[in-house]
């Protein structure tokens, strides 16, 4: 087609192709996995039918949403070709400093203050190592999984703090209207995201950064300052979870968030957000959380030895970007 | 333990230029030295040899897994799965060890299913386009749940002697794991800097286009990477499964993120296939040497977890810093 | 240049408040393993090997791998004490079969060795402190039979699949369950001796099984995850621990938890310092240090309320006796 | 460029070319790339191809090297039918292409890069024997006059360096016929000379190349034969003797285009919009004085390597400067690009991919990159007012998409370059820094970048250009600025300003 300055014609294709060429990348992507959401549902509930109860489902949501809390401040620190490995070890130091501070003071403001102010001042540490000492982001964040373990465990030296007012725990494990109340939050925060992300200017910038971080510093976007902002709410998310595990698990101990790390990144993955930057959505890291908490709550319901549930996880997460690549279009990073 | 100079047919002077070029960032350098002294002037148990031999034999494991992920991360990159298919090996070698009652159809079985899991996560990444990070994500939770569902559990005992030897026997004098570890990274030298397919490597993270263009199969040596990643998972087993005379379906989980780390901080970085194989040896000392320094000195174990991260982003500050500078 | 000499100073400062904590007491040095920094339990065992050491005037330092239960790291740890040559060590090995090489290597260093809490499988040792798994699984599963009287649906919560403590004690649950033909076995599943594990697992659970009466945990932490649970889910059942924690007795006076198997860490830390100590004075130790299988329930928690750190070591003589 | 000391050499006219490419087509999804081409290439003759960017000059190339396979046509080595259907093929007849993004390996040394893929063999199998690699390297690289130390890692290597190790690739081949792809896109003048000076060499060893260029004067100073692509189409081949710039370039465009562009020129310049005073920076550059006011287009020429660019980001905050100031608009800018658009200023990079465009993301999205903080002041992130803002943009700016939707990426190049220069509209800079805009665009296109630049400067803004046309600074500067190595070599009026001065100015004395 020559370079000829004529604007071409309007896509020609007609009918539902048409309307499918025109929806944009990411709500294609969207829709692809509500598609599989609701076959995963469709054959949980032919498989077993203790699935398809309200007290499973609403069982599913509740753990569903501490993965989504995790899942979407990592959302927007991939959307930046990042990575953030710290978030377990995150939780595991906000919860106990809360932990203590609510049994030490009391008070709960001051608790639920403590841990979401240390999960924030740890995501902007690691902004700061990420853009000030320019540490490739794998390596700092693990550097910082390590500090913040040893931290922790030094902090707590292997006790357990337990039994917390009805109140705090009310946020984990209490229910409104007949809802669990993390459903809440999870509605919520996938409200903020979305909004934030499709409907403020630093979301837009921050889906720049991710495209081309060289072209947005070099059109006066700042870069750096929406990396730490990028790290600092991962941060700050963790640090949230780790208040509704604290009031769901009514306890605190050195290792409680040791195993969430991995499957929130999964989470991310499998809800289309791309490594390379630039492309994904706060939709799509709920959607990928709701189907890695399915899969697990359907094996277990179905009695399949747990043994079977990482072999599970894994094939989901390289189907799931496979068939991203088949219908992304052409976008061959 | 002196880092064997032997080098094959190359002249002494372009492997030290090699240093010099690609060996610009030395932040395991650095950190080794500072951690010798600083532990050598504290404890006087740390200089000996004893306690040296010890930290290297120790190192072994994580050296023979460090070695072929410097060549994946060269090829811009990653092996997630590396720590869980050394678990899954070690159950294999260990299981197939007590049937047969020797080593080396179990070292046979061993390499076969590392090579497997190679395959898969270089025909993930090489021919179905899937990012690294993703699909050694996925075949981490495959080797996993195998390792489980192979033992349910429990742990494989019974090992025979013969295995064993392996971590307790000597040779002259020198524990045999050392004399592994050091062919073998004698080998991966040979073969990054002295054949094709290392030469192949460069060109992976460097400019596959060019390869392809040059008439080779690129398809063939990116896939090949992945499978030497596997292999040497299978041959690490021997090793470790030698060490705890047992195979236990979580013995090597999380070591991949190790391994990383040592190969970050040996200087080989993440784009434009640049890597520095010695590197790689003196960032898996530095790990050995601090945890081993820190177990000397009795440090709190808490210390001792921050002192890894620390650990790992002082090295990375140095290179930025002299990265910056140079 | 200035760089350098900036690391060094960071890292002696680093190590030097460490290490300064362990040399403050003299006598005789002892080396305490434990296999993680998280589990109550074996915090409650340190804190036993602190006060009798500090009783003894000898002096402890701890082992506690960073990986928790990591094999290849505990191995590693053993190595290096040894070129440290300390007077005794006070073992609990991560997995007692993997650590049997470790053990033989103590053994060839010539330091003698008290294996505490988890048996290893071969090796010789001065003494073995513990408790019998396989009774408190026992003793706490009648427990349970005898409060549903002997009728009801109950669930087995398993702790790390392939560890001795754990065979025993379910050993011991089923051993119990099979003395009562009413009590009927719906499911039993493996929660890690995690919390968080615990709950999900149970949660899941009473989604497929709705009549479910008993739960036998096979640690404390998991009784807890499954309280939470069935809180969550707004049900009742009668639950079961072992190990004795501060958090199972503020249970059981809660009236949450039904009972929990006295497996009492602080007790293990005391006796297994008190016996290598003993040993190196060449005083008179028992080889085999059995605890009773005590059950703690609502009538006699009061002994055990008081917090771990308080506590201090029973003299040898009165010790023996129970 | 002046006729170099090259003898317009008229090559023995051999009847059957080396090579003979009949009928050639190739289609790629929704696109004829190439239609029924034919091309005959003859040992010891330089083959000038010319073509507008899509006209299949790039596809036509893959084909030769065996990158792509051609969907239908045949090849005739020395009359007799041959197939080139993969790399391996192409290595066998010994045809070599060197492209624009050189095909190197940073982090392997220049033997090693020569022989990727062919490396002699050493003792035991796989190993590569590098002594002997080392020597044939040094043979090679001494038979075209390279000095070059065949053990330097590429990374280490100069643009100008790199080429010559492509080249010298391509000769380790044993090469009968290369593809040059606008070889003297980044040289200095003199690496120019000596590439020119190496082209002789090949053609007395008999190799028959390809050139491709967008520079007249080099196709008449070095072309035996021109060839004339235009969408996908042969339009034509002439002798270099039978015919003129304006023809060949009629042919490619297929309408008559004026190609001098002509521009009535700034009479009455505006107070001052940029004014550097003794500005140094580590990148290189020296004492920069240079003033730009509003209503003028002022050019910044010199050779590849003088520190244009470096002056540009320098301006623009992108590089920190050592001493001396920048003022824009009459206020002094010391922080980063930030502040410098906040100043109004804007900068057209070099790169368009790499440094202008967002690729994966929409049109629209690009559009208002540099314009979210003015279009959205509270925050709240309107896409109508996004969409408004970009269709705008598109109609002033007739740039030829299927809607704000589409992803940047799947435009062509000067649409792509309307789209950054759409950017800082959108952010209503008023001092405007274009880092050669009219690279890798072709004849058409560039037409229309130089009357949007205008349309610029009439509306009272000021413009820096940085070109290597000099031609395009000629016709199209007010006055302009010449570097050389770092340092501002001299001003030329209107009235001073032409080709050669320019070039005396810049070129490397002594």
């Amino acid at each position: 087609m020559s370079d000829s300055l004529r604007p071409s014609a309007i896509n020609s294709q007609q009918g539902p192709a048409a309307l499918w060429g025109a929806l944009p990348d990411s709500m294609q992507s969207v829709a692809l996995r509500l598609a599989a959401l609701a076959i995963l549902c469709l054959l949980l509930s032919l498989a077993s039918e203790a699935f398809f109860t309200t007290s499973n489902i609403l069982n599913v949501l509740r753990q569903a949403a501490l993965l989504f809390l995790l899942a979407s401040g990592l959302t927007l620190v991939i959307l930046t070709a990042g990575l953030d490995l710290s978030v377990g070890a995150n939780v595991a130091l906000s919860a106990c400093l809360a932990a203590t501070l609510i049994k030490g003071t009391g008070s709960i403001a001051i608790g639920v203050v403590a841990g979401l102010s240390s999960g924030l001042l740890i995501g902007i540490a690691n902004g700061l190592l990420i853009t000030w000492v320019r540490i490739p982001p794998f390596i700092a964040t693990y550097g910082m999984l390590w500090i913040l373990h040893g931290i922790t465990y030094w902090f707590m030296k292997g006790e357990t703090i337990h039994g917390f007012p009805p109140a705090f725990r009310a946020i984990g494990s209490g229910y409104w209207l007949g809802i669990p109340v993390p459903v809440y939050l999870m509605g919520v925060f996938l409200l903020i995201g979305l909004v934030f992300a499709q409907r403020t200017r630093w979301g837009q910038e921050i889906y720049a950064v991710g495209a081309n971080p060289e072209a947005a510093r070099l059109s006066g976007v700042p870069v750096k300052s929406r990396l730490v902002l990028v790290y600092a709410v991962s941060g700050a998310m963790a640090g949230l979870a780790s208040l509704i595990f604290l009031a769901r698990l009514n306890s605190a101990e050195g290792d409680i968030g040791e195993s969430l790390t991995l499957p929130a990144i999964a989470a991310v993955l499998i809800g289309g957000t791309s490594l390379f930057g630039g492309v994904g959505s706060m939709l799509g890291t709920l959607i990928g959380a709701l189907i890695l908490t399915l899969v697990l709550n359907g094996m277990n319901l179905l009695a399949i030895n747990a043994n079977w549930q990482p072999v599970v996880t894994g094939v989901i997460v390289v189907l799931a970007v496979f068939f991203d690549n088949l219908t992304r279009k052409g976008d061959k990073r | 333990m002196a880092e064997p100079l032997l080098n094959l047919s190359a002249g002494a002077d372009t492997w030290l230029r090699r240093v010099r070029t690609s060996g610009s960032s030395s932040g395991a350098l650095m950190t080794l030295i500072g951690l010798c002294v600083v532990f050598s002037w504290i404890t006087d148990t740390f200089l000996t040899s004893a306690n040296l031999v010890n930290i290297a034999t120790q190192s072994t494991v994580l050296l023979l897994i460090a070695l072929p992920m410097t060549l994946i991360i060269m090829t811009e990159g990653l092996d997630l799965s590396i720590g869980a298919v050394l678990t899954v090996t070690n159950v294999v070698l260990a299981m197939v060890a007590v049937q047969t009652g020797g080593v080396w159809w179990a070292l046979l079985a061993a390499l076969s299913v590392g090579a497997v899991f190679g395959l898969v996560n270089g025909s993930l990444v090489a021919r179905l386009g899937i990012p690294p990070f993703v699909a050694t994500l996925g075949t981490l939770g495959v080797a996993q749940g195998l390792a489980l569902v192979l033992t349910d559990g429990q742990s494989v005992v019974g090992i025979p002697e013969s295995v064993q030897y392996f971590y307790s026997g000597t040779l002259a004098g020198v524990p045999l794991p050392l004399w592994i570890a050091a062919l073998t990274y004698l080998v991966f030298h040979g073969v990054l800097y002295h054949t094709r397919f290392g030469a192949y490597i460069f060109a992976l993270g460097g400019n596959r286009e060019a390869l392809s263009l040059a008439g080779v199969r690129t398809q063939v040596y990116w896939i090949a990477v992945y499978i030497v990643g596997g292999v040497m998972a299978g041959l690490a087993a021997l090793v470790l499964t030698a060490r705890i005379s047992s195979g236990h379906p979580t013995a090597a989980l999380g070591m991949e993120f190790d391994a990383i780390a040592a190969v970050a901080l040996g200087g080989t970085s993440f784009e434009k296939g640049k890597g520095w194989l010695l590197g790689t040896l003196l960032g898996v000392l530095a790990v050995g040497v601090m945890r081993n320094g820190l177990n000397q000195v009795g440090v709190n174990s808490a210390v001792q977890v921050s002192a890894i991260g620390f650990l790992v982003i002082f090295a990375l500050m140095i290179d930025a810093y002299r990265g910056r500078r140079a | 240049m200035k760089m350098k000499t900036w690391i060094y100073s960071a890292m002696a400062v680093v190590v030097s408040c460490g290490s300064a904590s362990s040399f403050a007491q003299s006598g005789e040095r002892v080396a305490v393993f434990t296999k993680n920094q998280t589990n109550p339990f074996f915090q409650a065992f340190r804190l036993g090997a602190d006060s009798a050491a500090k009783q003894m005037n000898a002096q402890v330092i701890h082992y506690v791998p960073t990986k928790p239960d990591s094999i290849p790291e505990q191995m590693s740890q053993v190595e290096d004490v040894i070129v440290k040559k300390p007077n005794a060590i006070v073992f609990t090995p991560v997995d007692y079969k993997a650590l049997v090489p470790a053990v033989s290597k103590m053994n060839a260093a010539k330091i003698p060795v008290v294996n505490a809490t988890d048996r290893s499988e071969s090796g010789n040792f001065v003494a073995f402190v513990g408790a019998s798994d396989y009774k408190l699984g026992l003793e706490t599963g009648n427990t349970l039979v005898r409060a549903l009287n002997g009728k009801g649906n109950l669930v087995i919560i398993e702790g790390v699949k392939g560890t001795l403590t754990n065979s025993d004690r379910v050993r011991g649950f089923n051993d119990a369950i099979k003395q009562a033909p009413g009590i009927k076995i719906l499911a039993s599943q493996p929660g890690n001796y995690q919390r968080l594990q615990a709950l999900q697992v149970m949660e899941n659970l009473l989604q497929s099984h709705p009549q479910l009466d008993g739960v036998l945990a096979a640690n404390d932490a998991m009784a807890s995850g499954a309280i939470e649970a069935l809180e969550g889910a707004n049900r009742k059942a009668l639950v079961i621990g072992i190990n004795g924690t501060k958090e199972a007795v503020d249970a059981i006076k809660a009236g949450k938890l039904l009972a929990t198997g006295d497996y009492n860490g602080f007790l293990q830390g005391c006796i297994a310092m008190m016996t290598a100590i003993r040993d190196l004075r060449k005083l008179p130790i028992q080889k085999e240090v059995i605890f009773p299988a005590m059950v703690i329930d609502k009538s006699n928690y009061q002994p055990f309320d008081t917090p771990v750190e308080s506590r201090s070591c029973p003299k040898w003589e009165d010790a023996i006796k129970s | 460029m002046q006729n170099t000391s090259l003898p317009l050499s008229t090559s023995p006219l051999e009847e059957t070319p080396l090579l003979e490419l009949r009928g050639i087509s190739k289609h790629f999804t929704g696109v004829q790339a190439l239609d029924d081409v034919s091309i005959q290439l003859y040992a010891g003759e330089v083959h000038m191809l010319l073509g507008e960017n899509g006209a299949g000059k790039s596809t036509l190339m893959k084909i030769l090297c065996g990158a792509y396979r051609a969907d239908a046509g045949d090849f005739y080595w020395q009359g007799k039918p041959v197939r080139i259907e993969g790399p391996a093929d192409a290595q066998r007849l010994g045809i070599a292409v060197i492209f624009q993004e050189f095909t190197l390996v940073p982090h392997l040394s220049v033997a090693q890069n020569i022989f990727l893929g062919r490396e002699p063999r050493g003792r035991f199998p796989g190993t590569v024997n590098h002594g002997e690699m080392r020597r044939r390297a040094q043979e090679i690289m001494g038979q075209l006059g390279m000095s070059l130390d065949p053990d330097t890692e590429v990374a280490q290597l100069g643009v100008a360096q790199q080429q010559l190790v492509e080249i010298a690739k391509a000769m380790s081949q044993h090469a009968r016929i290369l593809v040059l792809d606008e070889p003297t896109a980044s040289l200095s003048d003199n690496e120019t000379e000596k590439l020119f000076r190496m082209i002789g060499q090949l053609k007395q060893q008999g190799v028959a190349m390809v050139y491709i260029s967008h520079r007249m004067a080099e196709v008449f100073s070095m072309g035996d034969r021109i060839t004339v692509l235009r969408d996908g189409k042969w339009v034509g081949s002439r002798m270099p003797g039978d015919s003129d710039p304006d023809q060949l370039v009629s042919l490619m465009v297929g309408r008559k285009v004026d190609m001098t562009y002509a521009r009535e020129h700034c009479k009455a310049p505006g107070e001052v919009a940029l004014r550097l005073q003794g500005v140094t920076a580590r990148t290189g550059i020296h004492d920069i004085h240079l003033e730009v006011r509003a209503g003028e287009i002022v050019g910044l020429a010199g050779l590849v390597g003088s520190g244009r660019t470096e002056v540009a980001r320098s301006i623009f905050g992108a590089d920190p400067i050592e001493s001396g100031r920048v003022e824009i608009l009459g206020r002094l800018q010391s922080g980063g690009p930030i502040m410098a658009r906040r100043l109004g200023a804007a900068l057209i990079p070099e790169s368009r991919k790499s440094q202008g465009l967002a690729l994966i993301r929409s049109v629209s999205e690009n559009l208002v990159l540099a314009s979210l903080a003015r279009l959205f002041p509270r925050g709240w992130f309107v896409p109508a007012r996004q969409s408004q803002e970009s269709l705008q943009l598109i109609e002033r700016l007739r740039i030829a998409t299927t809607g704000p939707q589409q992803l940047v990426q799947f435009l062509s190049g000067g649409n792509q370059q309307k789209v950054v220069i759409g950017k800082w509209l959108s952010a209503q800079s008023s001092l405007f820094i274009f880092d050669e805009p009219t690279r890798g665009i072709d004849v058409g296109a560039k037409a229309e970048i130089f009357a949007l630049i205008d349309g610029l400067v009439k509306k009272g803004a000021a413009v820096l250009m940085i070109s290597s046309e000099l031609s395009e600074i000629v016709h199209v500067c007010d006055r302009t600025y010449v570097m050389r190595e770092g340092r501002i070599a001299g001003h030329l009026n209107r009235e001073q300003m032409s080709e050669e001065a320019i070039l005396t100015l810049g070129m490397h004395h002594g």
